[in-house]
């Protein structure tokens, strides 16, 4: 078995994995490996850095670092679509700002491909932000809703 | 004319879309996975959507988020590159199902080229030369028939599938059947449908295409061949235009013949016919690749013509009524990869720390790459493409080799632009004695011991 | 065939010609600069040598540790680029008395060339037509009388200098005599010697130009014309090759005179003949310059001939006996130069920080700088040539501004990318509509308050 | 058991895993690797600067910053041509290394366009190190003796 183990830590060498932890019958690995950090100052930061560009659709995402703190909770778009707040024209929005959620409560629904997909919280707290307004387009990951833990 | 074009690909193709729909004034969207958020494409289109994670079934091959993306961007036109879905006629469908131009041809005209057994006999009722063989099979003994009817040695292929898996030579008779019965068994395990069919071995082929462009008035134009013997595990390696072995009266041939299949199956867009070509300069009709190729700038290097541009004009209808360019000098591709080719070509996706591009006259760069990027582990290895151009090939050859020479990559990764150079130098490549098994079988031993 | 070639040159020039010395198999050794030690032709060349501190009078224009490093390093030819010491006789004298080749005409020819007046009376002799003027006078009154002669208005020059120094446009008779005498005392305090000569003034005139490479056997090629008119303060900004306003016509004059002066001089190597062209397509001889020109690389595009590769021919004394090409398409170079344009074009050395070059299909980079590089403050602002081709003059607008929209140079530094940029975006540059003022009087206030 | 461990330890030796965990059994192993860290300045230096490149003449001129200590004083080469240590061939050398020189003392000469130049000492002290062959090019601001100053 360790034979195995060795084969398989030494395969992941030029991977790009920190850490590793294998359970198996009685025997646990844990591995940490040194990967070279690209952030290492400031000027190469800047240097290695293409600056991002800001289209029509990108525009909205606000710095992701910056809210998340630790009580802040993202939920981020699983899908590419259109993001609409009420289930229907002219009716009440799923959830304001201020509201409380639990999890698993529709948050809002994404339309995509004339489906609307309804999008629910994964995160049960307090809704303190919503990121995006009725009827704009959204990408795969753009952050939705800040939630606040409580 | 197009508003936007969504471009469904990543790296140096999507950079190329992007430029000519620049020079065309027409907008871009790039898709794009979480992996390549800071990728080139994303920084020079217009517009950028991420649609998935990094592994292509959840981005670059995910139709319903490529759709969705496009219906939001108000893209009037997709156009997918090579490799993932250009050449799935599904997705051309649904993007025509949506209301979208596909840029490529129709979706049936995929599915016949797609099914190599169909674009055989295609083919063969178009008039043009095909390799002797038979139509798809299923039972080995069917199969051992018709091998012994065109005669040994022989190639069994899989009849849904490509990339060399379920294909297999056949020398002789003796223990045929029980070959035919593994290739079978393989084309099954790897495509889900084990028929094969087996075709007379052409021994020491070259690969030479023809790239064609059709619009949707009929119209046929035809740009020279490319000759793409250069192969390892059958994956081109480098290209060039014109092929050192086609004269005049073969050029001639392959013209016509080309043109006749696309006019025949009523091509729209831009394809490439592939033909094997013997000794003797027989030629036989292999397979059409129905989009634009990766090799497709020393096409442009010694035409003239932007085939990308020519490509979204047949796409949106327009005439293009030119005639066949004449081939002014000769042009090269150099496929840069990041694989370390002493190791097999290993790929070693890892981070450019520094970067100098060759330039100056006759010296051409497609690629996605800067300093300081971080090539992602999850796709092709292919970073650049180097393409030169001279008054011949003679001279083709020492540009080429001059701006190998300054192409500068650094970083915790290996290129192949070392194994280009040492090819530049091999013999049987300056004098253009080239067929598909020389770079295997001659060439590379020498390089990688470095001899 | 030469063995070794120095280049007593830097910057982007210098490593255009390692460029073209490789693909020769020509080894090369460059002269630099403490300034310079790590600058890209250092890199590139095979050999490099320190010759001196930063300012030209030391490093570049410093003739005995020029000659001295072309000695230890047995180099047999000297390229001396444009500027420095490249119109220097003296400098071509002292090549040839150490045996070492000068690619460039005799010092006899840029001796003649190299002054106005005696180039004026050679083009005269020669029989092609110069601008109706006096010969080199050294009174006012004198002046007066020709100015008289050939009528107002009329342009004082100086006869011993260039760069507009000792230059006076002169409307009418009317105060003649004192700006004469003030620009003779401005040619004696720049030149040393207050000849001047007075010629008709052209109004409003194109400034185009010939290419002929000559051999020593008498060939004479001409390769096409360059229109040169987009000038600031007398410097080029921006050329292009065909001209948009030279018909065929034209064009077979201009190519006979310049071969007709090429030959009656006994021109040897890569020259241009300059002309001034009125309205009416009247044109005038001014002047010869007897090396390569920044500007060379629009031809290359249009006629796929390496003019660094023929002037290289030309002083090993080949037999060049191509015929004149025909121009193909349509090139434009944009200067790319460190200067900050909203501020008068003031130069705005530094260091570039992230660099992302232009590429692709019609596109070229002639270029010494890099990622990291940091430019020198002792010499010319430019820092790359961009050049495109495109099948006419629209496409190739439509490329440059392509190529120009992805060229990104950062730092504490500023381009002249922007300024280019919107003035391909100008009514009377799409138009074609130029002259010698056009950019001064009517297209740079209009940019540069982004109007 | 640990023997397997062993064998597997020194396997990883020059990998790049920082820390191991195993546990099999009652056996429980924590291994944790010294792994050299790229200096950041280093890096950003190597970054930006174009790798100079090794010509016939450069070869030999060492790194000036290992050598310019507080008491050594270079003398470099004020012109480019050849370096020579005797007034002419078959002659004794101007100095030899140990040797010590005055101020204004010649060291060598080169000769540039047949003509040869007296190098001049411009510091008083010993000749710890002459840089450059006799009869070798040198360019420029090259290195060519390294005085000790006393």
């Amino acid at each position: 078995m360790i034979d195995k183990i060795e084969k398989l830590l030494k395969s992941l060498e030029s991977s790009s994995i920190e850490e590793l932890e294998i359970e198996i019958d009685d025997l646990k690995v844990k591995a940490k490996y040194y990967r070279q950090k690209p952030t290492e100052t400031l000027i190469v930061e800047k240097i290695s850095e293409t600056p991002v560009q800001q289209t029509a659709i990108q525009k909205n995402i606000p710095e992701q670092n910056k809210i998340a703190s630790e009580n802040i909770h993202i939920v981020k778009s699983p899908i590419v679509g259109t993001f609409y707040r009420a289930p229907s024209p002219g009716t009440e929005p799923f959830v304001k700002e201020g509201d409380f959620v639990e999890n698993g409560q529709t948050l809002c629904i994404i339309e995509a491909l004339k489906v609307m997909n309804e999008i629910e919280s994964d995160a049960p707290g307090r809704i303190v932000k919503i990121l995006v307004k009725d009827g704009q387009p959204v990408e795969f990951d753009q952050p939705l809703f800040e939630i606040e833990k409580v | 004319m197009f508003k936007k074009v969504l471009i469904a690909n990543r790296g140096e193709i999507a950079v190329r879309i992007i430029r000519t729909c620049k020079e065309l004034g027409i907008k871009t969207t790039v898709i794009y996975s979480t992996a390549d958020k800071n990728s080139l494409p994303v920084f020079l289109a217009d517009e950028s959507i991420c649609i998935g994670e990094a592994k292509p079934s959840a981005s670059y091959l995910n139709i319903p988020a490529i759709i969705s993306a496009a219906e939001i961007s108000g893209a009037d036109a997709i156009h997918p590159g090579y490799g993932f879905l250009s050449e799935n006629p599904g997705f051309a469908e649904v993007c025509r199902a949506c209301g979208i131009e596909f840029i490529g041809p129709s979706s049936e005209t995929m599915v016949v080229m797609g099914d190599k057994a169909q674009a055989r006999n295609i083919a063969q009722k178009a008039g043009i030369p095909i390799v002797p063989g038979s139509d798809a099979v299923k039972e080995p003994k069917k199969a051992l028939q018709f091998a012994k009817e065109i005669g040994f040695p022989v190639l069994v292929k899989a009849a849904h599938g490509g990339g060399g898996r379920g294909m297999r030579v056949i020398e002789n008779e003796k223990g045929a059947e029980e070959l035919i019965g593994m290739a079978m068994a393989e084309a099954e395990a790897a495509f889900g449908n084990g028929e094969v069919y087996v075709e007379k071995l052409i021994l020491n082929p070259r690969h030479i295409e023809i790239q064609v462009i059709a619009d949707k008035h009929g119209n046929v134009i035809v740009l020279g061949e490319r000759e793409c013997s250069l192969q390892r595990r059958h994956q081109k390696v480098l290209e060039e235009s014109p092929s050192p072995f086609v004269d005049k009266n073969l050029r001639i041939k392959l013209y016509e013949s080309a043109r006749k299949i696309t006019s025949f199956i009523k091509y729209e867009g831009a394809g490439t016919i592939e033909f094997l070509v013997d000794k003797d300069k027989n030629y036989y009709f292999i397979e059409m690749n129905t989009r634009i190729q990766v090799e497709h700038p020393v096409t442009e290097m010694v035409t003239g013509k932007d085939l990308i541009a020519l490509q979204i004009k047949s796409a949106e209808g327009e005439q293009i009524n030119i005639s066949d360019p004449d081939l002014n000098g000769h042009a090269i591709e150099f496929r840069i990869n990041v694989e370390d080719y002493k190791k097999n070509f290993r790929p070693t996706p890892g981070k450019i720390e520094k970067l100098l591009l060759p330039g100056g006259f006759g010296v051409r760069v497609d690629t996605h790459i800067y300093e300081g990027y971080s090539i992602p582990p999850y796709y092709d290895s292919l970073i650049a493409k180097l393409i030169v151009h001279g008054e011949n090939r003679e001279k083709a050859i020492k540009r080429g080799q001059r701006a190998l020479s300054e192409f500068f990559v650094e970083g915790n990764i290996k290129t192949t632009i070392p194994f280009h150079i040492k090819l530049t130098e091999d013999d049987n490549f300056i004098k253009g004695n080239l067929d598909t098994k020389v770079l295997e079988d001659k060439i590379l031993d020498r390089i990688v011991k470095n001899k």
